[in-house]
């Protein structure tokens, strides 16, 4: 008989407060097998382990149920407590009376009388409980990352300094994401080349790293320890190891009218192009849309020009298969498109543009080599007003994000101040709800803009921009001046809101990894887990996490970089004991199991059994591989014997709490 | 027809190709076919029979005798044909073991159905052309064959035998409009409430003799949950209504998406529960919500219900679709 | 049907151990509302819930039972509970063949952020149960409490 | 009707919810009759959520506005700034004394030209 031990925990006043934990642990002694019932403060806190260490030492049980709060909080917790106490951790159960009874039930009578109940399920699977011991499986010490932004850059550089073969996966031609379209970067106001592209060599020259350029992940399959990625590196029709980047062909090129989406559309480019000077890999790439070579067979300019003959126009994408142990998301963010703005006029007149298109014309490489001229007739502007928080802090309707971006404000601060160091002579009105400036030295640089630069900060909103005869009539509210202004300005600038990469949706699905309503990855915990997705293995990086400024992202990566070490750094992982077991004797051998395993967990061979009458019978039976299988259970419902069962979630275990529920 | 096949086992037994055949015997009646396995000429000559009767499903014997040394002929019908090539797909009969005779078919008889027809008493049955002449006890009669097909048979869904080593008559073909769903159809337009008490008063007639577990191809675990007391559900007689609903439920569940529709579970039946209108919803809301399938039509596809779309339908169609409220 | 005022039904829910489960928590750390009467127990994924345990659930005197687990697409085991829904779809055809309410059976969707969808749904779930009123037809007279 | 159950039933009239403000303006940005509004559209806001009821009953600016619904349309949180106009426009209208339009002034002011129809709109709409 099972000798069982109930701790009911108070959880301070949580649970206390409407759910009476004498009550419980009364009701709860009176279970068969149950031998000691008690309740504490604190079940989670040094002091709360040790009574449970104890009881186990002096009663000793066999299993124990412990009533506090959801198992995804502290089953690890009450399982290694139990564990040195010298209790297999799997003869641990949790009653979850916190979240799912306390705090969701008002009446103290129904909630004590639920968390009996929970209580006697809980003692009911226990008495079911086998001792498991978690099986290893080895740990492949390569890592991906997916995403060549700063926040890629950074994780892959940390990794690869503890001596760890890194890939980064970047679907541009070239790595340094958002960073290298950036001109300055608040709030020291140096140069994002400057401070980028020396980590963009790095990358390049440290032999532990493989960069797979204009390359996107096509499939992952497996789990952590063991990832199976197919990466599909697409055709750029140059040969990267003949290509010299001398740049040529790109002033070769006959087709030049292609928009240019690194400078995002202000300017153009040729079909065959490298995004910007200090690209890496500094390979060209062939625009496949509007390359005439390839779509009518007319042309190979590029061909005839390139000494190093790179051009292949025959190449075709390539799948690549690669072992991970661990991979981490660095996909990055892109601002929201405005064209459900059209309050702002932005699709109507060129002057109005998101501070991404600003931070490319006032950029030295940008399409007005750096000197800021409006972008419909290359005057130079006089007046100019930023808009703040256009699409952020929306009430999530279609058209909104519902979050706010973070980072709008410090940069539209560095905007206005630049313009007006630069241009003097210029008039910049800044329209905010509230300046955000949460950072080091962030407050003392918007401080900075208004005080030294005069820039002038006006808290309301613009209502309407109307253009008219080249110039921008913009109405807006004054709230604390009680007026509303009307300024003939030269360029409009919209603070858009940010929104995760587009890409990202696809690889969550791939990855397993589960995303919020706004399609940022979900993180394992908001405050303890801030890097790691809740599918062990996958960790997170940079915006695609949530809005996040450079000096954040920059932080995130390394702390991504330390999990992924720690878990590379292990030769093997302790995998799930929770898995899939078929009983010899009843199994069929018809495979059904085998058809619904996503992990292709299951093999089959021919065993010798004893007939009757001493004769031997050869039967086709399944067997589980512990180290693949994760412990899903579609096997165990497919396979009609019942011969396949789930250890730790048996189906006994599960009727024997639905019993103790429905009693 | 029966002269052949007795020929043909006895060809096969001959020359070696087989040391035993898998065939029918007379049972408790002459109407009463009972599988039979014949190793010798004169069994076969003297209990070997073949007639209107012989409706029986031989493919899951094969089960335990495609393990046995030496290799078994089989004669198998249409219909049984398909359950033979679902258990060669689940891995249960060695192919290697086993020499398939496929048999031509138009349709068994049942004594049942000749007793509703007000015939009784009868004591020899011959078949000539279209219809029957009955010797019975009260006069000689002749019936039309069609009049006492068993239920299935009336709605034949294929004539083919799908896989055979040897062919005797002519191999049929799919009949795809059978009718075979109208009871399901019906029963369908109830309201819950007449659905309820149909099929209170079809299970509560059921004495849990098993008939239909022993029988059905699909159903052939080697220890069946029913009987594992491990299990949580074991139970041998229903002790009350929600254990005969229980029983048929979970039954019917595991052989979804497995069941050829074969009908041998209502013909066993001695309480005659329409036990293939359970099976028939299966395959009906199969067909409906996830494309047409045959159980035992070949040996690749995935049976649906080990195998989903990421666009199927969500389990409130339900709502939506079902019967009257 | 007469249904007095007192019946409170009770409700079996099986919430998938990665979204649903971790949905119920956080309409509890949001502190919404819904009835006691409905009590969860957690499973790895929607894809282990085994029709015997739905029966065994009525059998015992459940009134309603619910199954949630992630939406398509997001199981943490990829491919769960698209046999799930499978299964569950097939399932609830037979139980309304066979007369029982089909309301007393469900599945709901439910990813780790929407909190307030599985309270909300459960609110719902409740009340369309307790119109029904007792589940007399699944029921085991044994076990009538 | 003390302040406090009239906040709630102009909020309950309007069916929209001034509590989402975030207090951006942009309504009063895009308001076209701003300056004929002696209270604008975010304080009109911001006096329903502090129960300033008085003030907004006594405004002359609740009449000028358009109901072109061009703030409703604009604000980023949904706010609906012209029903709340509209319920105390209402709540104005079902307050019992102080109208400006007494019924037995009426005939004085009557000539034959004048249409039926005015007449009753005139009671409807400008009666207080």
């Amino acid at each position: 008989m099972q000798r069982i031990g109930v701790f009911v925990c108070w959880c301070g006043s949580n649970i206390a407060a409407t759910v009476d934990v004498e009550a419980v642990a009364n009701a709860l002694a009176m279970e068969p097998g149950v031998v000691i019932s008690t309740n504490y403060q604190y079940m989670c806190s040094q002091a709360g382990q040790e009574m449970i260490q104890n009881a186990i030492r002096e009663h000793k049980l066999t299993g124990i149920v412990v009533c506090s709060c959801s198992p995804r909080m502290h089953e690890a917790t009450f399982r290694k407590t139990a564990q040195q106490a010298g209790l297999n951790p799997y003869m641990v159960e949790i009653a979850n009376i916190r979240e799912q009874c306390s705090w969701v039930h008002k009446d103290k009578l129904t909630g004590t009388e639920k968390a009996i109940i929970l209580g006697r399920a809980a003692i009911a699977k226990v008495h079911l409980n086998a001792p498991l011991t978690a099986g290893q499986s080895p740990v492949t010490k390569r890592a991906l990352v997916i995403g060549g932004g700063i926040a890629g850059i950074q994780t892959a550089l940390d990794i690869a300094d503890a001596g760890f073969e890194v890939d980064i996966v970047e679907k541009k031609p070239t790595i340094g994401g958002k960073m290298s379209q950036i001109d300055k970067t608040f709030p020291t106001l140096d140069c994002a080349a400057c401070i980028l592209t020396p980590k963009m060599v790095d990358v390049a020259q440290n032999e532990k790293i493989k960069i797979y350029s204009y390359s996107e992940v096509e499939a992952v399959k497996g789990f952590v320890g063991n990832f199976h990625v197919t990466i599909r590196k697409k055709a750029r029709y140059v040969d990267e190891t003949k290509c010299t980047g001398c740049g040529l062909c790109t002033e070769k090129c006959p087709q030049k009218k292609v928009p240019n989406e690194f400078n995002l559309g202000l300017d153009t480019r040729r079909a065959i192009y490298i995004p910007f000077a200090q690209a890496i890999p500094k390979v060209a790439t062939i625009d496949a849309d509007y390359c005439s070579m390839l779509k009518s067979g007319k042309c190979g300019v590029c061909s005839k020009v390139c000494t190093a003959g790179a051009i292949d126009y025959k190449q075709t994408d390539q799948l690549i298969e690669q072992e991970y142990g661990a991979i981490v998301v660095a996909t990055g963010f892109n601002p929201i498109s405005m064209d459900k703005f059209d309050e702002f006029a932005y699709s109507k007149s060129p002057d109005v543009v998101t501070s991404l298109e600003y931070e490319r014309l006032m950029n030295a490489a940008g399409p007005t080599g750096g000197t800021l001229l409006r972008p419909s007739d290359k005057t130079h502007p006089h007046t100019i007003v930023f808009v703040q928080c256009v699409g952020s802090r929306c009430d999530s309707s279609e058209k909104g994000k519902s979050y706010c971006s973070k980072i709008c404000c410090m940069y539209t601060a560095k905007h206005a101040m630049l313009t007006r160091e630069k241009y003097p002579d210029t008039e910049v009105y800044v329209f905010y709800i509230d300046v955000r400036t949460p950072g080091k030295n962030f407050d003392e640089f918007y401080r900075r803009a208004v005080e030294d630069y005069d820039v002038h900060y006006v808290k309301g909103m613009v209502g309407k921009v109307t253009p008219e005869n080249g110039k921008l009539k913009v109405q807006a509210s004054d709230l604390l001046g009680g007026r509303q202004m009307h300024i003939d300005a030269d360029m409009v600038v919209l603070a858009a809101a940010i929104e995760p990469d587009k890409s990202a949706r696809p690889l969550a699905t791939m990855l397993t990894a589960s995303m919020d309503t706004n399609d940022f990855f979900t993180e394992a915990h908001p405050k303890l887990r801030p890097v790691e997705s809740p599918t062990a293995g996958i960790f997170l990086s940079g915006a695609c996490q949530g809005p996040k400024d450079i000096p954040e992202t920059v932080a995130q990566a390394g702390a991504a970089a330390s999990k992924v070490i720690g878990l590379l750094a292990k030769d093997n992982l302790t995998c799930n004991p929770c898995v899939a077991k078929s009983d010899e004797m009843m199994c069929n051998g018809c495979s059904a199991c085998e058809k619904v395993c996503p992990y292709g967990a299951i093999t089959y061979m021919d065993k010798e059994f004893r007939g009757p009458n001493r004769t031997t019978l050869i039967r086709r039976v399944a067997s589980v591989n512990p180290a693949v299988c994760q412990g899903c259970g579609a096997c165990t419902v497919a396979c009609p014997s019942g011969a396949m069962d789930l250890q730790g979630f048996s189906n006994s275990q599960i009727m024997a709490e639905v019993d103790a529920i429905c009693k | 027809m029966r002269e052949m096949i007795k020929a043909k086992a006895i060809e096969l037994l001959e020359n070696g190709t087989v040391n035993r055949v898998l065939g029918w015997k007379a049972g408790e009646f002459f109407y009463d076919l009972t599988p039979g396995i014949f190793t010798s000429r004169e069994e076969i000559e003297e209990t070997f029979e073949y007639s209107v009767f012989s409706a029986a499903n031989l493919s899951k014997y094969l089960i335990a005798e495609s393990r046995k040394e030496g290799k078994i002929a089989v004669f198998l019908k249409p219909c049984d044909s398909y359950s033979f090539q679902q258990l060669l797909k689940e891995h249960r009969i060695w192919r290697d073991r086993v020499y398939v005779v496929g048999i031509a078919c138009d349709g068994m008889c049942s004594m049942d159905v000749i007793r509703d027809k007000g015939i009784t008493g009868v004591t020899a049955v011959e078949e000539d052309g279209e219809n029957l002449k009955l010797t019975t006890l009260y006069g000689d009669k002749t019936i039309a064959k069609a009049d006492a097909l068993l239920e299935r048979c009336v709605h034949c869904k294929s004539r083919k035998v799908v896989v055979f080593d040897e062919m005797i008559g002519e191999n049929g073909e799919e009949i795809p409009d059978s009718h075979r769903f109208d009871m399901v159809e019906k029963l369908e337009a109830m309201t819950p409430e007449e659905r309820f008490a149909f099929w209170r008063g079809e299970l509560s007639r059921c004495i849990r003799c098993n008939a239909c577990r022993n029988v059905c191809p699909a159903c052939s675990c080697e220890k069946c949950v029913f009987d594992n007391d491990k299990s949580g559900i074991a139970q041998k007689a229903a002790a009350s209504d929600f254990e005969e609903n229980n029983f048929h439920i979970i039954r019917a569940f595991h052989v979804a998406s497995r069941c050829t529709d074969c009908g041998e579970c209502s013909r066993v039946c001695p309480q005659n529960i329409p036990l293939h209108l359970l099976n028939r919803k299966f395959i009906r809301d199969i067909n409906e919500l996830y494309g047409e399938y045959q159980a035992g039509s070949d040996m690749d596809t995935k049976p649906p219900l080990m195998n989903f779309t990421t666009d199927d339908c969500e389990p409130s169609v339900v709502y939506e679709r079902g019967g009257k409220v | 049907m007469q249904v007095n005022e007192t019946f409170t039904p009770t409700i079996v829910a099986f919430c998938c151990n990665w979204c649903s489960y971790a949905g119920a928590d956080l309409s509890g750390t949001n502190r919404l509302n819904y009835p006691a009467n409905v009590k969860i127990i957690r499973i790895p994924c929607s894809c282990r819930l085994n029709p015997m345990f739905i029966l065994r659930a009525f059998q015992r005197g459940a009134d309603g039972v619910i199954l949630c687990g992630c939406h398509p697409g997001d199981c943490h085991y990829t491919t769960g509970n698209y046999y799930a829904r499978r299964r569950m779809t097939l399932l609830f055809s037979m139980l309304d063949f066979l007369g029982i309410e089909k309301e007393r059976t469900r599945v709901e969707w439910v990813s780790a952020a929407e909190g307030a969808k599985f309270a909300a749904t459960m609110n719902e779930f409740v009340d369309t149960v307790t119109k029904l009123g007792k589940n007399k037809r699944l029921e085991d007279l044994r076990c009538a409490k | 009707m003390e302040t406090k159950n009239l906040t709630q039933e102009v909020i309950r009239i309007s069916g929209a919810n001034p509590k989402k403000c975030m207090k951006c303006g942009k309504c009063t940005a895009t308001c076209p009759a701003f300056d004929q509004m002696d209270i604008h559209p975010h304080q009109f806001v911001d006096m329903v959520i502090n129960g300033r009821l008085e003030e907004l009953l006594n405004s002359r600016g609740i009449y000028n506005c358009l109901s072109c619904f061009a703030c409703m349309e604009r604000c980023p949180r949904s706010v609906e700034p012209a029903r709340l106009i509209e319920a105390v426009r209402m709540a104005v209208v079902r307050q019992k004394e102080n109208n400006h339009l007494k019924p037995d002034a009426i005939p004085a002011l009557l000539d034959d030209e004048l249409p039926q129809q005015a007449i009753t709109s005139a009671l409807r709409k400008y009666m207080k």
